[in-house]
């Protein structure tokens, strides 16, 4: 490549959007006359030259000193109005980098993981396209540099998401799941707009950098506008990131091929949400309250979360459950002010994550299309690759040191204790507890015990093939190494992304946030999480394997609690009977009576009396043409008469 | 320029339709291939428009003058500036798109288009005219071929829709000729010249209890164009019954003119009034979004839901015309030309497949998308496009528009910005019952995919549709001088207005102070 | 005297004949009556010293045109009061029509004998005429005066016979097709 | 002069009688002759202006008159007959389309 010898790899940042938008485009206009061979080619080298050039940016970036490691380039003026200016620019900063190099990594391997798994569908050429595009519109998301440009991709990743949840269109469940999450998505868009033109309003400009830098001289702490502008930015990050109360499009979201599910709904766009409040820190760290608000929504919805995991017996729902919990935990970090451990943990979940979704979707592969969790069992002998990765990443996400769960879980529960309260600490807690029982239940119940197989499907079970298990593998490693990016003592994450946090404003220490605590207090919170999680899992370890039937006596028990938590507390009837039902009566309403009756009866009352009345003149006009020819007679007469009467 | 392009343009199809009488109505092909060739030849004359015009002026361009009825102060002023620009050029694109779509039409094919035609030019006269006269003649000359194409090749019901949309919009617009000539002699008092010049008539400084009625007037005529809730009841009808192509035109071009009619006359003609009429004007727009997008929603008919769509799209024209600043102005008449093209294409799709399966109705589709993939690609860009999807055309409008009006008042912001939520319901439930599901009606899978002519009329409108998501500055920066100047212009003769107000008052105030103060000395004495 | 004696019968016989083609039912009646109002009002021309008028009165008049309309009655076989018969649907319009005849006529009496009617006198005096003889002078003006109306008039009643005969033979084309 | 008057208030009368005529007939044929009626009242009223104003003019008028009448007397006939041939009626009443 001698045209990219002299400059830097920076100015290269381009590349990074192009290869996966060219792959859509060559996919999407040529993918049905090419075989799948080539299709699955061109989808993956598009998402695999993207991330080389996103490794080759991230190794420039690293040689500038720590402060000068903002690099923007713009593109072309997007939309101009008066004042108001979008450009279509980008900006590399160590937080971008982060992202695209997750996104663009992570993204390589699942596409590689789909040629397998996708490889009987006839609509293979569209998944690619589909999964191309969003990869771009994800990387778009995050290099953005302004918040509307940062609004396409958000935009983007969630029309991405539509039809790939979809993509089984024929299923009418699917095509709803799909229709749920964008209007749901919408709902949080919604106040993502607002946010951005009350930034525009304020700030007079929604270029990120201008935007951070003049927001502390130009906003008081706690003041009302910065309030007003995170809130509503965090109603942005609730509906993409699948929080409480608009998280109930994203179990449903399984609808879609596990792949994707791995991709979108584990890995990367759900954690766009967090990755917005951290670039937005700088806003955030103004309104107090707004990070209260963050931290309750986060810690709650982890908690919650985890509750419903319990109860689950879909494989993908109790991994959908658990992302919706360890997304909980990203925000609980911000909310407490630990940015970067939101983005560390966002990071260490992409890649535990996407190996749990792809281990269960080797799962479901294996067993021809079975996603039920009392229809398996006693598959480690079948699937020992699968299981020996599925160990990992359930280890990880249980948080067993030294897996990468470990230490962004438990860095987020020190931030929790530490510059948050108690009470968030607990709910973390209890959350990791949760998820520790329900992760390992999910493992037991579908690689231990006996098999719960049906004949047909016992005879056919089988290990999956190589495409499919590489990329297992490579995230099985980075699951088990990828947490030292952030160990205690010397984290490098942290010092990487401390430029990013307070816009330069705030001291580098500020970012850094365990210096200030005692190592003491860090090691017995340590302590502390490692027993939480290990209680987990022997609990699950005693209801599962040694007693298999205990959870049918505790079920007995607490009948009326585990019905609500089976059932998702019934969160989406409520919905359904407070939101979507009368909205729809609202409308046949406005519909039938409003419309139909009122302004259009009046309307056509209007007719109706100028008909009445030209009913009476109509009695003129009986269409005989003698009775004309007498009018004439009479006009005749009457002329004649009033000439005399007035001559 | 030496060469009158505009009148070239605006009458080229009338003179084509001249053409198409003395051809023997059995000679189907023929006429179509004439029309045809007669609408893309009106499209490729009126291109040079845009690349030639000049970005540096606020003036009207390509300007014509001639003298017409001397006696009346009536002239031919033709002119553009940056507001009709792309309405015009719309136009000459759609007709075009709809003289192709026009094409399995059977029945008296010569009167349809010559119909199709003498429309054209009634449309581009309405933008490019510049005297008020000229403008009512072409305001009224459109309607009739309207009339037409919906009565004699509509639907079932089209006499009823055909009527309601006639006697609406003349119910309106005699308010306006009345206001018009009542224009006309206020500024023969003020000037006394007699004339219907446009440029002349804005420098008229019209009392502000004249301008509250004018202001009506003109506001009946154009809000039912729009049209604006509660005047919409026309709507839907008249695009339920219209054939795919008056559809097209209806949504795409007919309905502009109320909000194009509002921007060049309502706004620099009564500043005051407008200013005055700001709160009702909004809150209606909101209703109309708000209602429109519910309505919408529970729809069965296909082409019902776009119109009531069209109903929620245009209140985001009003609204960010009726804010007075610089995004909501240019975000407005960026939404015109979407709409136009997104509703134009959605009506368009609706067509393809009514002719398909001759039917509306949504409960007998679904699963479509398995017979026909390409089609459901358009529909999904087209779908997309309505809703407002960054990058795509109906976004930069709806944005610049919600910019515009967060500006000058928050709470219609929000409430209007709930229409984006809305919108993405009932399209996308739309979509999904019509191409999603299993293809369970027998009927349907026999659907072809769609054939290379609806690839030509589908493809440009969609290379558009991304065209101005992705890099809307042409057009905008071709509106900036223009509206600019529009909204100075109202600013000033506004403030003008305010200031004399202030005065009056304070002459009032002083007469009634000496009042008081003689008063007093009397009874001091 | 004795033209006033004449124009009083003859007026009366014209004013009675013309109320019987009005009021008889049947139209071969009416037909009768006509040519009777016609010849009287051929002997009234007369009077007026208009004797060429009153020669074409006859000879065109209650010739050939009547004899057309008589034709036409017996070709249409309309001696029956078949169209009459029923009950008129116009129930007011037999009385108005008789009413405003009425008032019409007494309006027109009243104009023309408080009238006094005025205008330049020509050159031809009764005198004058029966010098020339009548039927010479009108032949004279015709060509020399109206010779253009009179072209005209020969092109409309070459433009009628067409009519009339496009209107009657379309219909046996017609129906020699059915 | 007279005379004259009598002669101009007997064409009014005749010309009333055939407009009634013309407005109480439901035949055809009949409301044709009525029409004829008028004519002839017309054409008197000429013939004694041009007595009085000894004009030779007024019964010049009277011949194209006659011209006229009996040009549209053969049209007028020609199209009853069309119309009875079709509708088989001359009432006028029945008459009402103008298409058909």
């Amino acid at each position: 490549m001698p045209y990219f010898f002299g400059c830097s790899y920076l100015d290269l940042i381009g590349y990074v959007l192009l290869f996966p938008l060219a792959g859509t485009v060559i996919n999407g206009f040529l993918g049905k006359k090419l075989n799948k061979a080539i299709v699955g080619i061109v989808g993956c080298t598009a998402i695999g030259l993207s991330f080389i050039v996103s490794f080759f940016v991230f190794i420039d970036l690293l040689k500038l000193a720590p402060e000068h490691r903002v690099f923007e380039k713009d593109y072309f003026t997007w939309i101009g109005s008066g004042a108001f200016e979008a450009i279509a620019g980008l900006q590399v900063d160590p937080l971008s980098v982060i992202m695209i190099l997750v996104v663009s990594g992570v993204g390589f391997l699942i596409h590689v993981y789909s040629v397998g798994y996708m490889h009987d569908d006839d609509g293979f050429y569209r998944y690619f396209t589909y999964l191309n595009l969003f990869t771009f519109s994800m990387l778009l998301l995050v290099l953005a540099n302004n918040f509307l440009l940062m609004f396409i991709g958000w935009e983007g990743v969630g029309l991405c998401s539509y039809l790939l949840i979809g993509f089984w269109f024929e299923k009418k469940s699917a095509s709803d799941a799909g229709m749920k999450a964008f209007i749901v998505n919408r709902v949080g868009d919604f106040g993502f707009i607002l946010a951005i033109m009350l930034i525009f309003v304020t700030f007079n400009t929604i270029d990120f950098t201008d935007v951070f830098h003049a927001a502390p001289e130009h906003l008081q702490t706690g003041s009302f506008i910065a309030t007003m502008i995170t809130l509503l930015l965090f109603v942005g990050a609730v509906g993409k990131s699948a929080q409480i109360p608009l998280y109930t499009w994203l179990p449903d979201a399984m609808e879609g091929p596990t792949p994707v599910s791995a991709l979108i709904h584990a890995a990367t766009m759900v954690t766009a949400g967090v990755y917005m409040v951290v670039r937005c820190n700088v806003l955030y760290t103004l309104s107090p309250f707004s990070l209260t608000v963050v931290a309750v929504i986060g810690g709650a919805t982890a908690l919650f979360a985890a509750t419903i995991g319990l109860a689950q017996n879909d494989i993908k729902r109790v991994l959908a459950y658990s992302t919706v919990s360890q997304i909980g935990y990203m925000f609980l970090a911000c909310g407490v002010g630990a940015y970067i451990t939101g983005i560390f943990h966002l990071v260490t979940h992409a890649f535990f994550k996407a190996l749990l979704f792809l281990g269960s979707g080797s799962v479901i592969h294996g067993l021809g299309g079975e996603q039920d969790m009392r229809k398996m069992g006693g598959l480690k002998k079948y699937m020992p690759t699968t299981h020996t990765t599925f160990l990992i990443g359930t280890l990880a996400i249980a948080g067993i040191p030294p897996f990468a769960g470990f230490f962004s879980k438990d860095e987020i529960l020190l931030d929790a204790f530490t510059k948050g309260s108690l009470l968030l600490w607990g709910l973390g807690a209890f959350a990791a507890l949760l998820t520790a029982f329900y992760m390992f239940r999910l493992l037991f119940m579908t690689f231990y015990g006996k098999s719960n197989m049906t004949k047909h499907v016992e005879e056919h079970v089988h290990e999956s093939p190589m495409s499919i298990l590489i990329p297992l593998l490579v995230l099985a490693l980075l699951s088990i190494l990828g947490g030292f990016i952030g160990f205690p003592t010397a984290s490098a994450i942290n010092s990487f992304l401390a430029p990013v946090i307070g816009g330069g404003h705030h001291s580098m220490a500020d970012g850094g946030n365990l210096h200030h605590v005692s190592n003491s207090l860090m090691f017995s919170m340590m302590g502390i999480s490692t027993g939480i999680a290990i209680v987990g899992i022997l609990l699950a370890y005693l209801m599962y394997i040694k007693q298999p039937d205990l959870p049918a006596k505790i079920v007995g028990k607490f009948k009326l609690i585990y019905k609500i938590i089976y059932n998702k507390y019934y969160v989406d009837e409520i919905y359904d009977a407070t939101i979507v039902k009368p909205t729809v009566k609202t409308s046949f309403i406005l519909w039938k009576i409003v419309d139909v009756k009122i302004i259009d009866g009046f309307v056509n009352a209007v007719a109706r009396i100028v008909e009445l009345k030209s009913e009476v003149l109509k009695l003129f006009q009986t269409g005989y043409v003698r009775n004309y020819a007498l009018s004439i007679l009479l006009g005749g007469v009457i002329i004649i008469v009033c000439s005399l009467v007035l001559l | 320029m030496s060469l009158p392009i505009l009148t070239i343009v605006t009458f080229l199809p009338l003179a084509g339709a001249i053409w198409l009488l003395f051809i023997n109505g059995e000679k189907q092909e023929k006429i179509k291939r004439i029309a045809l060739v007669i609408a893309i030849g009106d499209f490729i004359l009126s291109l040079p428009l845009f690349f030639k015009f000049r970005l540096d002026t606020s003036e009207f361009q390509f300007v014509e003058k001639v003298s017409w009825i001397k006696e009346f102060g009536i002239s031919y002023y033709v002119g553009i500036d940056g507001i009709s620009l792309f309405l015009f050029l719309l136009t000459s694109f759609l007709t075009l798109i709809c003289i192709l779509a026009s094409w399995n039409i059977k029945d008296r094919i010569k009167e349809y288009m010559i119909a199709m035609l003498v429309l054209e030019t009634g449309m581009l006269g309405v933008f490019v005219s510049l005297d008020l006269f000229l403008f009512y003649v072409f305001w009224e000359l459109m309607l009739i071929p309207m009339y037409l194409i919906i009565g004699v090749w509509g639907g079932p019901r089209r006499i009823y829709a055909t009527i309601k949309f006639f006697i609406y919009t003349m119910a309106g617009s005699v308010l306006m000729l009345v206001a018009i000539i009542v224009i006309y002699f206020m500024n023969q008092k003020a000037t006394g010249e007699y004339t219907f010049d446009l440029l002349k008539i804005y420098n008229l400084d019209i009392p502000m209890g004249a301008q509250f009625w004018l202001f009506l007037a003109f506001f009946f005529a154009f809000a039912i164009k729009v049209p604006m809730f509660p005047f919409h009841t026309w709507l839907p009808d008249a695009h339920v019954e219209a054939p795919t192509a008056g559809s097209v035109i209806l949504a795409g071009v007919l309905l502009k003119m109320g909000t194009y009619g509002f921007v060049r006359f309502s706004l620099p003609m009564f500043p005051y009034a407008s200013h005055q009429f700001v709160p009702l004007i909004a809150w209606l727009a909101i209703a109309g979004i708000i209602y429109g997008a519910l309505v919408a929603m529970v729809q069965e008919d296909l082409k019902k839901l776009v119109a009531y769509s069209s109903v929620s799209h245009l209140g985001f024209v009003m609204l960010g015309i009726f804010v007075f600043n610089i995004q909501g102005m240019e975000g407005g008449i960026l939404q015109m030309i979407n709409h136009g093209l997104s509703t134009g294409a959605l009506f368009l799709l609706v067509g393809m497949i009514y002719e398909r399966r001759h039917t509306r109705m949504i409960a007998d589709f679904g699963g479509l998308t398995k017979k026909m993939p390409i089609f459901a690609i358009f529909f999904m860009i087209i779908t997309l496009s309505s809703i407002g999807l960054p990058g795509l055309n109906g976004f930069v409008g709806e944005f610049l528009v919600l910019v515009g009006v967060f500006k000058s008042n928050v709470v219609y912001a929000v409430l209007a910005a709930t229409g984006v939520v809305l919108s993405a319901c009932y399209m996308l439930w739309m979509f999904q019952r019509v191409m999603f599901n299993k293809l369970t009606n027998p009927e349907n899978k026999k659907l072809k995919d769609i054939d290379k002519r609806e690839w030509a009329l589908l493809l440009p409108i969609t290379i558009l549709v991304f065209w101005i998501g992705i890099y809307p500055k042409p057009l905008i920066s071709r509106m900036d001088a223009s509206v600019n100047h529009l909204l100075n212009q109202v600013d000033e003769k506004y403030k003008v207005t305010l200031n004399r107000l202030k005065i009056e008052k304070k002459e009032v105030e002083y007469a009634v102070k000496e009042e008081k103060s003689a008063e007093h000395t009397i009874e001091v004495d | 005297m004795l033209a006033g004696l004449l124009f009083i019968i003859m007026g009366l016989i014209t004013i009675v004949c013309a109320l019987c083609v009005v009021f008889q039912k049947n139209p071969i009646y009416s037909a009768i009556f006509l040519i009777q109002t016609m010849v009287s009002l051929a002997v009234l021309y007369v009077l007026l010293h208009a004797q060429f008028i009153a020669a074409i009165q006859v000879m065109v008049y209650a010739g050939a045109i009547m004899v057309l309309f008589v034709f036409v009655i017996m070709l249409l076989n309309l001696n029956k009061t078949d169209v009459e018969g029923d009950y008129d649907k116009l129930l007011f319009q037999k009385p108005s029509a008789i009413i405003l005849g009425f008032i019409l006529v007494v309006m027109i009496g009243v104009v023309t004998l408080n009238t006094v009617f005025q205008g330049t006198q020509g050159e031809y005096t009764p005198e004058s005429i029966s010098q020339i003889g009548n039927t010479q002078l009108v032949g004279k003006m015709l060509f020399t005066k109206y010779v253009f109306p009179f072209e005209i008039a020969s092109i409309l009643l070459f433009a009628a016979v067409l009519g009339a005969i496009i209107l009657a033979k379309k219909q046996i084309i017609k129906d020699k097709e059915v | 002069m007279i005379l004259l008057t009598w002669y101009l208030i007997l064409s009014g009368v005749l010309f009333t009688i055939g407009a009634v005529g013309v407005l109480i007939r439901r035949n055809a044929i009949v409301i044709f002759m009525c029409i004829e009626l008028m004519l002839n009242a017309v054409n008197l009223a000429f013939v004694t202006f041009a007595r009085q104003l000894n004009s030779m003019d007024g019964q010049i008028f009277v011949f194209f008159i006659m011209t006229v009448a009996a040009a549209e007397a053969a049209v007028g006939l020609a199209i009853i007959i069309a119309i009875y041939r079709n509708k088989a009626t001359v009432n006028v009443d029945n008459i009402n389309l103008m298409k058909w």
